[in-house]
């Protein structure tokens, strides 16, 4: 494997809820092309970590570097960091594409809307190369009949995709999935979790947060596993599943058979 | 420089009252007219509540009163008022089948309409109320009119002249005649109507003086009123 | 149309005690109390023992307005909800179409063409004046009552439509399936239903009756803001008197307010 | 007693001048005008209350507040009174000190601004409400893609909490044009005041009534039927049809 | 086994909606003591025959008698059939405990409420008498704790046994359950179960409408098997359960495990 260049690199990430502190030091990197999973039990603080490293939830300390570029933190004067730089957030959050674990899509906008709103005004794209683009993505996951319909209009797994689409537009480093398929049923879990492995083929930087063990195994080239607020254990995935350490991975990984 | 005069926005004939087309007439229309032009104002007229017409003035909303404003020494506390530019005595209408004398005696039991906020409120509150007549009180005028010839109350109390014009009326000739005068009280029913301005402004103060004056003096004054009246308005 | 009370409904939310103490508070606190003494100092009030018995009397009147007219007003809104749900055609248009009419024309026109309008057409009919309403119909206060009634049963008839109709049909079924007769499930399970679902917006309404009660002084009623209208009269006071009135209605409104919210923790509702 | 048509003297209502039409219709465009104006006044303060409601901070929250309970638990004819006469003495005093002088204040002005201050609490309260009914999660989604937040206010939230918003505003709307004719009690020469005293000049008080009624009830009508294209334009998207 | 009072009888029952037949002709008696099930696919016309027993739903022909007592049915004028005497459908329907699926329970009275509203609004019995015979019933359906909630406080399990309570009040001949388990999770459908099966052995004449093949087995005196719009086949349930006749029934059956 040669050298690559670094998506993103998370260092000693601390997160505290008042007094309950999910997060406790945690430090990861991801290198381009990488598909990281984060797997553990509910309230580990999976989702807090993935929504710290695009600043939807400010971090307590600790750094997150994406490509290269620290998010610049300064003390917001009730004991906790905030970005100095309000701007920068908006930039480096342009370049990472979130999808929730709702879709949260805009219901007042129809698919195609909602796809080439970030690239038109965020990133200043042209509305009709916007809209080509959009276009080519919504016919890649399958949604191209379904680009004037409203959201509302969708069934879950269609909301997914187009969720996934939104997330495409903006050309994104790194795409950010926080449980993907939670809400969904086993035929449209298949769905959405087929669009995922071939974004995997394209070596595109992901991390997922998921509950489906059997898809992080296929899927990812690195596992994590959260417990306690913390990295309890890591590694590619033969090993995380094959051979797990820690008692509580083990432990984890036999609860869900 | 433009003066927002203030009219009680009610019919109030023979002096102000709005007609069909939407502009004001009326014996003090003329009198405002002729009164300005001799003074050099640009007169707007504004119409505003007649409960609400001082403090309109003192709030600024209007720069002077021309509704038919008694001067009296309560008013003058607030506000400051021209010269009196005419002069009316308060009369008392009542119902053509009803006989009785225009005093607390021969009120007593009855029911007497006056309108809010003026003179005659505050006599008939001061001589009829405490001699058993129901004092009720009316935004306008035309409104006590109204309920006079509706038979709600027996009898109304307001400005000699206003009432005659009243009795004119369709409405007030099949209803109703002049009961008389009342008696007269100067502390409260004042010393003639005068044009009401804030208190302080002397400049605007002395220009309607001269004006009133001046109108009085070149036969202005005499020549609109005898449109409406056939006998001296500005009293003794 | 069906939200015309939302706005006063979210009067109808007090803050909660536990987070009413906080430090930015007490500085505007004290602030309003400085503006407060400020008022109070400063501003005339030497007016107030003087007609603080025309005052209580006409809080009375307006009281009493408004717990009658509400009343009156309520019994007429069950009909008038109820018909516009079931009724037969004829009386369903009859009771939206009064809705309607009174609901899209302003309060005051209506007091005005009640108390002037037909005021001025009784001398025309001499039966009326010799028959025993005259003295009632003499006054003024039977035409206040009479408007505001009006104004309320249409605007609570909309209201009762809605309760009426969003009553879950099973639970009427339920009651004919235990052989009620259908008088006895309206009494005993539909009606009861339905005004409690009606309760909160019942709160928000009264309280906007609350505010149309001095509208009645434009037609001669003696309410308080008709002794307020007289203060400033007879004194020339301009501001302090409205400060007053203000405060007095603040004041009622708040007791409304809480006396509603007793009645609607009597039966507990799940959720939000 | 002489029969139903001749008690009605419908010439009393031509626009000409002999009747009182004209008269009666120029009242109704200067309610028209002030319930507009009032309305428009009403949301602008409306969003910046509904705004500092939720985003402010705790010192504007409370001011907010203040406002909003005070307005809505006092009679709009008792606010009127206050907000005619010493509201717009205040104005003039704070333009004064400003060194603007005293502006002229018209009654058209003071109207606007009378309604407007009392609609404004309301609409502060309406949308707050559909404000906070978006969906949090798509105020997320903007974020998470690199939105700043008056874009995220522009492109999500209002257009997201419109369809919220629209019937609460409806009523506001319907309310503004009755409250207009408060302004009669004030002496403004709005369409109430105007047939009050067309009533009282020619005594046809029911007949004036009626057509001011009629009148007040065509806005309202008129208004429904907009307000019905308006719901159904904006709620496109918000729900599947049943 | 003697021979026992006929509890009801409905004979050659039509239901038509509009231009759908719904019911085309049911006939079925049951004795005192007779537990009656209903199966059938969804749509087959179950509640409706249900709700036709106590008139909630009008039939298109065919007549209902209860204890012997025909209700009188006249001509609608619009093609259908009416009661001709409602206060004779009243004092009958005063006598059928129904159990809806969805409960309705009356939201705006609290539990013992509930139980005691038909006793003394519609029988007229005394208020002291029917509150303690309402406390009896709801102490064996083990709601005595309850007596002074508000529905909306209790838990499915609990307001359907509220609703049993509340149908057993009237001391019905006839008890009529429509799907009394549909809407429960496993543990309460075993609760609630347990109350009807209790029910049973008192003898007390039910009818119900049930997709628990396994209790209609073990409780049902007689099941009923309707599709179609008639009744394809019924018996004992062994007879049904274990020696199904007809191939829509033999279908039905394995398509339930
Ligand atoms: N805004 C918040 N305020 C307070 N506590 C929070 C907040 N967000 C999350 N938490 C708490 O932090 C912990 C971690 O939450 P998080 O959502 O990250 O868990 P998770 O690992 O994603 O769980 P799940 O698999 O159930 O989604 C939980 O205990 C949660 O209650
Ligand atoms: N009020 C009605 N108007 C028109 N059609 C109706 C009505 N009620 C029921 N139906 C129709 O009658 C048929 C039988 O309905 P019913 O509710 O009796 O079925 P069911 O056997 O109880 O089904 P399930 O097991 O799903 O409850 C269905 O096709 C239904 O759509
Ligand atoms: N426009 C009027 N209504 N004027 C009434 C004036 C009555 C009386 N002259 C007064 O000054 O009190
Ligand atoms: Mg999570
Ligand atoms: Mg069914």
């Amino acid at each position: 494997m040669t050298e690559r260049a670094e998506a993103i690199a998370v260092t000693d990430l601390h997160k505290r809820f008042g007094p309950l502190e999910v997060l406790k030091g945690v430090s990861l990197t991801a290198h381009e092309g990488d598909v990281i999973a984060i797997i553990g039990g509910s309230g580990s603080g999976k989702s807090t970590f993935l929504r710290c490293i695009n600043m939807l939830e400010l971090p307590s300390a600790g750094t997150v570097t994406i490509h290269g570029e620290t998010i610049a933190m300064k003390k917001d004067g009730h004991g906790g960091m905030m970005p100095s730089d309000r701007r920068q957030v908006q930039r480096i959050r342009s370049r990472l594409g979130m999808v929730f674990q709702s879709f949260n899509l805009w219901q007042h906008m129809t698919i195609l809307e909602n796809v080439i709103e970030a690239p038109v005004h965020v990133l200043g794209v042209k509305k009709d190369e916007a809209v080509e683009r959009a276009e080519a993505l919504l016919r890649r996951v399958g949604l191209y009949e379904k680009r004037d319909a409203y959201p509302a209009f969708l069934s879950g797994g269609q909301q997914q995709r187009a969720a996934i689409a939104r997330a495409l537009a903006i050309q994104p480093h790194v795409m950010l999935f926080d449980e993907p398929t939670s809400a969904l049923d086993p035929e449209l879990v298949g769905e959405v979790l087929s669009v995922i492995g071939d974004l995997a083929k394209e070596k595109r930087t992901m991390i997922l947060v998921t509950h489906e063990m059997k898809f992080a195994r296929n899927v990812a080239s690195h596992v994590v596993f959260l417990a306690g607020g913390v990295i309890e254990e890591q590694g590619p995935p033969e090993e995380i599943f094959g051979a797990p350490k820690s008692e509580r991975l083990k432990k984890f990984i036999s609860s869900i058979h | 420089e433009q003066v927002r005069v203030g009219f009680a926005a009610e019919p109030y004939p023979p002096f102000t009252s709005p007609d069909a087309s939407g502009n004001w007439e009326g014996w003090e229309v003329d009198f405002m007219k002729a009164m300005c032009a001799e003074a050099k104002l640009d007169c707007v007229i504004t119409p505003v509540a007649w409960d609400g017409i001082i403090p309109a003035l003192t709030s600024n909303k209007i720069d002077m009163i021309i509704g038919s404003m008694s001067i009296t020494p309560e008013r003058q506390q607030t506000i400051d008022f021209s010269d009196k530019y005419y002069n009316t005595l308060p009369g008392i209408i009542g119902p053509k089948d009803q006989k009785f004398e225009p005093t607390p005696e021969g009120l007593a039991g009855k029911t007497l309409g006056v309108q809010v906020a003026t003179i005659h409120q505050v006599y008939a509150n001061k001589y009829f109320a405490p001699a058993g007549v129901t004092v009720k009180e009316y935004q306008t005028q035309d409104e006590a009119n109204n309920d006079l010839a509706a038979g709600r109350i027996d009898a109304v109390q307001a400005d000699s002249v206003a009432m005659l014009e009243f009795l004119k009326s369709e409405q007030g000739a099949a209803c109703c005649d002049m009961k008389g005068m009342v008696k007269d009280d100067p502390e409260v029913l004042g010393l003639g109507v005068g044009v009401g301005l804030r208190k302080g402004e002397t400049e605007l103060k002395d220009k309607v003086n001269a004006a009133i004056k001046a109108i009085r003096e070149n036969g202005k004054y005499e020549e609109f009123s005898k449109k409406y009246f056939d006998f001296d308005i500005y009293g003794g | 149309m069906s939200e015309q009370t939302i706005s006063a409904m979210a009067l109808t939310e007090l803050p909660s005690k536990q987070s009413f103490f906080k430090p930015h508070r007490i500085v505007l606190m004290a602030i309003a109390a400085i503006l407060v003494f400020c008022v109070v100092w400063f501003m005339r009030w030497d007016w107030v023992p003087r007609y603080s018995g025309r005052l209580a009397y006409g809080v009375g009147v307006t009281l009493l307005m408004l717990f009658s007219t509400a009343f009156i007003g309520f019994l007429l809104a069950v009909p008038i909800g109820l018909v516009q749900v079931t009724g037969p055609w004829p009386l369903k248009m009859l009771a939206k179409g009064f809705c309607t009419v009174i609901r899209g024309t302003p309060l005051l026109l209506q007091l005005w063409l009640l108390y002037y309008g037909l005021g001025s057409l009784f001398p025309q009919f001499p039966s009326i004046r010799s028959s025993f309403l005259w003295p009632y119909l003499r006054e003024a206060w039977p035409y206040g009552v009479a408007a505001l009634t009006i104004s309320f049963a249409a605007y609570e008839g909309e209201v009762m439509r809605g309760a009426f109709a969003g009553v879950p049909r099973g639970e009427l079924e339920a009651a004919r399936a235990y052989g009620m007769s259908p008088f006895t499930a309206f009494r005993r399970i539909w009606l009861p239903r339905a005004v409690h679902r009606a309760l909160p917006t019942l709160n928000g309404e009264t309280v906007l009756q609350l505010k149309s009660t001095p509208l009645v002084a434009t037609i001669t009623v003696i309410d308080v803001y008709a002794v307020i209208s007289k203060v400033r009269q007879e004194t020339y006071i301009t501001y302090e008197p409205l400060l007053l009135l203000a405060l007095i209605y603040l004041c009622l409104t708040a007791i409304l307010v809480v006396a509603f919210r007793y009645f609607e923790s009597k039966i507990p509702t799940r959720g939000a | 007693m002489a029969d139903a048509g001749s008690l009605i003297n419908w010439s009393l209502l031509a626009i000409q001048p002999p009747g009182w039409g004209g008269v009666l219709l120029g009242g109704l465009w200067n309610s028209i005008q002030i319930a507009v104006g009032g309305y428009g006044l009403g949301l602008v303060l409306g969003t910046g209350g509904a705004m500092g409601k939720l985003y402010g901070g705790p010192v504007t929250k409370d001011l907010l507040e203040v406002y909003t309970t005070l307005v809505r638990a006092v009679p709009e004819l008792v606010l009127i009174l206050i907000l005619y006469y010493a509201g717009t003495d205040v104005l003039n005093q704070m333009s004064a000190a400003l060194g603007w002088g005293t502006v002229d204040i018209s009654g058209l002005a003071a109207g606007i601004f009378v309604i407007g201050v009392v609609q404004g609490a309301y609409s502060t309260e309406v949308l707050r409400g559909a404000i906070k009914a978006v969906p949090a999660g798509e105020i997320e989604a903007a974020r998470a893609y690199g939105m700043s937040p008056t874009q995220i206010m522009r492109r999500v939230t209002l257009p997201a909490m419109l369809p919220h918003a629209i019937p609460g505003l409806s009523n506001l709307w319907l309310i503004a044009t009755k409250d207009t004719a408060l302004l009669a009690v004030v002496g403004f020469s709005e369409l109430t005041l105007v047939t009050r005293q067309a009533a009282g000049s020619t005594k046809a008080y029911l007949l004036f009534f009626c057509a001011a009624g009629v009148l007040y009830l065509m806005i309202t009508l008129v208004s429904n039927v907009l307000i019905g294209f308006i719901e159904r334009h904006y709620r496109r998207g918000m729900t599947r049809p049943a």
